[in-house]
C-alpha cells in the first residue's frame, strides 16, 4: 500500500515537529499578532495530513483512533462553550478576566503601538486554546476518515 | 478605475464559479466551482474593509506615528472572512464526503449517470 | 445536450450583466475600494478593544470578543460538518 | 446576585441544546438508552424554557440579549449610534416559529427512538439532530444578519448529513448533494447581501440596517439576492428541484425536522420583507411577485403530486403545494398593507405555518410508520393496511383531512383566512387555491383509498403495528392538530396575533435596539 519514498517520509518526520511547534506558537499568540486557535489549528492540522500523505492513512490509523479525536474535538468545543458560559452572571461570553490586574491574561495593554503582553487578553488566550483543540482534531480527522475512504488498496469498496 | 480592479476580480471569481456549477458535469467540478465562489465572496468581504495605504489591526509593534483609527483597516469584515472561510471548509469537507460515498455506489462521478431520481 | 449548453450560457451572460450592474455602482459611486464611507462600527472597534478586552489584535477581539456568538457558531459548523462526514462515511471510519 | 433565568433564556435557548450536542457523542459511549433520554430531556427542557420566555415576551413585548455586554440588554455602548455586538432579538413572530421548531424537534427525538432498530452510526444522528435544532433555533432568535449566515450553515450542514443518513441507498446520497450544493449557493448568495448592505452602512444589526436602510439601487440588489437565496430554501416553486428528493428520501423522523427548517427559512423571506425592508414604500411588488410565485408553487405542487408513484414523494409535493398557501397569504398582505384585510391575509399566512409543519409532519410520520411496517414504498405495492395497523391509519385519517383543510382540523382554519383575504384582494387567487386543495384532498383520499383500504396483498401478510415510541410521536402531533381545529380562535388570540402585530410594526423591532439603553 505504501508506496511513498524514503526520502519523503523523513522529511516529514523531521518537519512534523516544526510545523506542531509554529502552529501552537500561532495558537498562543493569537491575540498580540496575526492568527489564532483557528488558523494555528489549522497548521497543526496540516502537518498532520503531511504525516496521513507520507506514511499511508492505515499506518496513521492504527496510531490514532477517529473515536479518540472525536472525544478529543467534543472536549475542545465544551471547552469553547464553557469559557462562554463562565461569564452568564452578567451576559454569555462576557470577557470576565479582562481588565481585572492580577488575575491571569488580566492585563489591559497600553492604547495604541506596544510590544505586546503574553499576558493580555482575558478570556481570549483561553478560548483560542479551546478552538485549537477542537480544530486540529475536527480537521485531523476529517482527512484521516477521507484518506481512509479514497484509498484505492485494502479498503473495503 | 484602477481602484476598482478587487471587485472585478469578485464578479470573474463568481462567474467563473458559476459556469463551473451549471455546466459542468463531473461532481468534484461542481464542488470546485462553488469552492471557488466561495472565494470570490471572500475577497469580497475583505476588499469592502480596506482602507487606502491601511495596516492591519493589530497594535503590536505598530509603527508610532500610525493614526488611529484613521489608518487601520476595518478588523470586522476581516472577522467575517474568517468566519465565512471555516465555514466553507466545512461545506467543502461534507460535499468531498458525499462525492466518495456517491463514487463508492455508482462507480462513476458523472451527473447524467447518476441522476436517478426523477426531476 | 446543445440545449443544455445555450441554456448555461444564455444564464451565465444573464448573471454577468447582474453582477457588472451590481458590483460597479457600488465601487464607482457609493464605496470606491479603499475608501470606506461609512466606518462608525469598525472605528469604535478599533479605538476601544484594546480596553475591552485587553487584546492587542483588533481582528481577534471581534472574533472572540465582539462577536464571539459567530465563533460558536463557526465551531458548531465544524463540529456538524466532522460529525456529518462520520455519519457519512461511518462504514470506513471504524476501522 | 439572583440569576434570573428569564432574562438569559434567548441565550440560554441555543446553549443548551449545543452543549447537549456536544455532549452527545461522550454519553454515546455509556448506552443507547442513555444517550436516547438524554436527546429527549434536552430538547423538552429548552422547550420548557421556551415557554417560560413565550410568556414573558406576551406580556412584557419585546425580550433582547446582547452577547459579551456587561448588562443583557445594552444594546449599545454611549459612545456610538449602532449596536457593536450581536444580539439577539426576541419578538412575538420569533418565539411562535421557536415554540414550531421545538415542539418538532421534540417529536422528531421521540419518533427517531423507535424507529431505527439496529444501525449504527445513531450516535452522530442524535448529535446531528441537535444541532439542526439549535440551527433553527438561531436562525429564528437572532437579530443580526451574520449571525443569521452562520446558523443558516449550520441548518444546511446538519440537515445534508440526516438526509444522507440512509447510505446504502443511491437516492439518499444524490437528494443529499442536490441540497447541500443549492443551500451552499443559497447561502453564498446570503453572504454577499450581507456584503452589500455592510459596505452601505457598516451594521450587521438587522434593527441598525432597517432604520438606515434608503432603498438605493444597491439595496435592491441585495434584497434580490437575500430573496432569491431564501426562496430557494424555503422550497418556493421555480427553485423547489431539491424539496421532494430531500423530503422523500430522508429518514421521515429527520424528513419533519427538514419541514421546520424549511419553515425557518420561509421565516427569515418574512423578517426580510416585513423589518428589514418594512420601513421602504413600494414593497407591494415584491408582495405582487410573492403571489405569482405562491400560486405557481400550488400549481407545480398538486400537479407533480398527482403523478408520484411512491407515498414519500408525493406528501413532500403536497409539501411544496402548502408552501405556496402561505406565501400568497404573505403576499396579499403585502400587496395590499393599506387594506384591512391585509392583516387577515398575514395572520392567516402565519397561523398556516404551524398548521402546514403539523399536518405535513404528521402524513411523514405515518409515511416512515409505513415504510418501518412493510419496508415498502411504492404506492402499487401497497394495500389493505388498515386492518393490520389501526392506529396509524387513524392518524393518517387526521392528517389527510388537516392537509386538504377540511372544517374540524386545523388545516380549515388557517387557510379560511387566506381565501377570505385573497377574495378580496382578487377572487381568482382564492378560486385557485380553493380548487388545489380539493384536488389536494382528492389524492390524498385515493392514497389512503390504496394504502390503508382495498384487498390485503400477500405479501403484506405478517404486518405488525408500529412500536409504542412512534405511536406516541404520531399522537403528540394528532392531538394537536385536533385542539388547534377545536379551538382556532385561542391559538389566534394568543399565539398568531402577537406574531403577526410584531411582523407589521416594524417600528418596534427599531427602537427596542436603538431606542436607549
Amino acid at each position: 500500500m505504501n508506496d511513498t519514498s524514503k526520502i519523503i517520509k523523513t522529511i516529514s518526520a523531521i518537519m512534523f515537529p516544526f510545523v506542531t511547534i509554529y502552529g501552537l506558537y500561532v495558537i498562543m499568540h493569537g491575540h498580540l499578532t496575526p492568527g489564532g486557535g483557528f488558523q494555528g489549528g489549522a497548521i497543526v492540522a496540516s502537518g498532520c495530513a503531511l504525516l496521513v500523505v507520507a506514511f499511508g492513512s492505515e499506518a496513521i490509523a492504527k496510531k490514532v483512533k477517529e473515536s479518540d479525536l472525536s472525544i478529543l474535538e467534543s472536549v475542545g468545543a465544551l471547552g469553547f462553550i464553557s469559557l462562554a458560559f463562565i461569564g452568564i452572571a452578567t451576559t454569555f461570553f462576557y470577557n470576565v478576566l479582562a481588565g481585572r490586574s492580577g488575575s491571569l491574561f488580566g492585563k489591559i495593554p497600553p492604547f495604541g503601538s506596544n510590544p505586546g503582553y503574553l499576558n493580555s487578553g482575558g478570556l481570549l488566550p483561553l478560548m483560542n486554546f479551546a478552538v485549537g483543540t477542537k480544530v486540529i482534531a475536527g480537521l485531523f480527522a476529517i482527512v484521516l476518515i477521507l484518506a481512509i475512504a479514497t484509498r484505492k488498496k485494502g479498503g473495503r469498496t | 478605475m484602477i481602484y476598482n480592479i478587487p471587485y472585478i476580480a469578485v464578479m470573474l471569481l463568481i462567474l467563473v464559479g458559476l459556469y463551473a456549477v451549471i455546466a459542468k458535469r463531473n461532481i468534484i467540478k461542481i464542488i470546485m466551482g462553488i469552492s471557488i465562489i466561495e472565494s470570490g465572496v471572500n475577497l469580497f468581504l475583505v476588499a469592502l474593509g480596506y482602507r487606502e495605504g491601511g495596516l492591519a489591526p493589530i497594535f503590536t509593534n505598530l509603527p508610532e506615528k500610525t493614526q488611529i483609527p484613521g489608518q487601520l483597516v476595518l478588523p470586522v469584515p476581516q472577522a467575517l472572512t474568517l468566519t465565512s472561510i471555516v465555514i466553507g471548509v466545512a461545506v467543502l469537507a461534507l460535499m468531498l464526503a458525499l462525492a466518495v460515498q456517491i463514487y463508492k455506489h455508482y462507480k462513476t462521478l458523472d451527473v447524467r449517470s447518476v441522476r436517478r431520481l426523477k426531476e | 445536450m446543445k440545449t443544455r449548453a445555450i441554456v448555461s450560457l444564455s444564464v451565465l451572460i444573464l448573471l454577468g450583466v447582474f453582477l457588472i450592474m451590481s458590483i460597479l455602482p457600488l465601487s464607482n459611486v457609493l464605496r470606491p475600494f479603499g475608501d470606506p464611507e461609512n466606518s462608525d462600527m469598525d472605528d469604535y472597534i478599533i479605538s476601544n478593544a484594546q480596553n475591552d478586552t485587553g487584546a492587542n489584535n483588533a481582528v481577534t477581539s471581534v472574533v472572540f470578543d465582539y462577536r464571539g456568538f459567530d465563533t460558536l457558531g463557526e465551531a458548531t459548523v465544524l463540529f456538524t460538518a466532522v460529525a456529518g462526514v462520520i455519519l457519512i462515511l461511518r462504514r470506513y471510519a471504524h476501522e | 446576585m439572583s440569576f434570573d433565568v428569564i432574562s438569559h433564556s434567548p441565550a440560554l435557548l441555543i446553549a443548551i441544546p449545543l452543549f447537549g450536542a456536544f455532549f452527545t457523542p461522550v454519553i454515546s459511549r455509556l448506552h443507547a438508552k442513555v444517550r436516547d433520554g438524554f436527546v429527549i430531556v434536552v430538547i423538552a427542557l429548552t422547550e420548557i424554557l421556551a415557554i417560560f420566555l413565550a410568556q414573558d415576551i406576551y406580556t412584557n413585548g419585546i425580550r433582547k440579549y446582547v452577547f459579551g455586554a456587561s448588562l443583557p440588554s445594552l444594546t449599545r455602548p454611549d459612545t456610538i449610534s449602532i449596536p457593536v455586538r450581536i444580539i439577539f432579538e426576541v419578538d412575538g413572530m420569533s418565539i411562535f416559529m421557536v415554540l414550531i421548531s421545538l415542539t418538532i424537534a421534540l417529536v422528531a427525538a421521540i419518533y427517531s427512538t423507535s424507529f431505527f432498530k439496529k444501525e449504527d452510526g445513531l450516535d452522530r444522528y442524535y448529535t446531528l439532530l441537535l444541532l439542526l435544532t439549535v440551527g433553527m433555533l438561531g436562525m429564528e432568535l437572532t437579530g443580526d444578519l451574520f449571525n443569521f449566515f452562520v446558523f443558516l450553515e449550520i441548518t444546511s450542514i446538519s440537515s445534508t448529513a440526516l438526509i444522507a443518513f440512509w447510505i446504502d441507498r443511491g437516492e439518499s446520497l444524490e437528494a443529499a448533494l442536490k441540497y447541500i450544493i443549492i443551500s451552499s449557493l443559497g447561502a453564498l448568495f446570503v453572504l454577499m447581501a450581507i456584503g452589500f448592505l455592510y459596505g452601505q452602512y457598516d451594521a450587521l444589526n438587522i434593527a441598525a440596517l432597517a432604520n438606515s436602510i434608503q432603498f438605493t439601487f444597491i439595496d435592491k440588489i441585495a434584497l434580490v439576492l437575500l430573496l432569491a437565496a431564501l426562496a430557494m430554501k424555503a422550497g418556493i416553486a421555480p427553485m423547489h428541484m431539491w424539496l421532494p428528493d430531500a423530503y422523500g428520501e430522508a429518514p421521515p423522523s429527520v424528513t419533519i425536522a427538514i419541514v421546520a427548517a424549511t419553515q425557518a427559512s420561509l421565516y427569515a423571506v418574512l423578517r426580510i420583507c416585513f423589518t428589514l425592508y418594512g420601513s421602504v414604500i413600494g414593497m407591494s411588488t415584491i408582495g405582487w411577485l410573492l403571489i405569482g410565485l405562491g400560486l405557481l408553487t400550488i400549481f407545480v405542487g398538486v400537479t407533480m403530486a398527482l403523478i408520484q408513484k411512491s407515498l414519500t414523494r408525493t406528501i413532500a409535493y403536497a409539501a411544496v403545494g402548502e408552501i405556496g398557501y402561505m406565501i400568497i397569504g404573505v403576499g396579499t398582505a403585502l400587496a395590499a398593507s393599506t387594506e384591512t384585510f391585509a392583516s387577515v391575509a398575514l395572520k392567516g399566512g402565519i397561523f398556516h405555518i404551524f398548521n402546514d409543519v403539523l399536518d405535513i409532519g404528521l402524513l411523514f410520520l405515518v409515511a416512515g410508520a409505513v415504510i418501518y411496517a412493510t419496508n415498502e414504498r411504492s404506492l402499487e405495492n401497497l394495500g389493505g393496511l388498515a386492518r393490520r395497523m389501526k392506529y396509524t391509519t387513524i392518524f393518517f385519517l387526521i392528517g389527510l383531512l388537516a392537509v386538504a383543510g377540511m372544517p374540524p382540523m386545523n388545516g380549515f382554519a388557517s387557510k379560511i383566512l387566506i381565501y377570505e383575504s385573497t377574495y378580496q384582494l382578487n377572487p381568482i387567487i382564492s378560486i385557485i387555491a380553493i380548487l388545489s386543495s380539493i384536488l389536494l384532498l382528492a389524492i390524498f383520499v385515493k392514497i389512503f383509498y390504496s394504502l390503508f383500504l382495498g384487498p390485503e396483498l400477500p405479501n403484506l401478510k405478517d404486518v405488525k403495528e408500529v412500536p409504542t415510541g412512534m405511536l406516541i410521536a404520531m399522537s403528540i402531533l394528532a392531538i394537536v392538530i385536533i385542539i388547534i381545529g377545536l379551538f382556532p380562535g385561542y391559538f389566534m388570540q394568543n399565539l398568531v396575533e402577537p406574531a403577526a402585530t410584531a411582523l407589521s410594526n416594524p417600528s418596534n423591532y427599531i427602537n427596542a435596539i436603538l431606542g436607549g439603553a
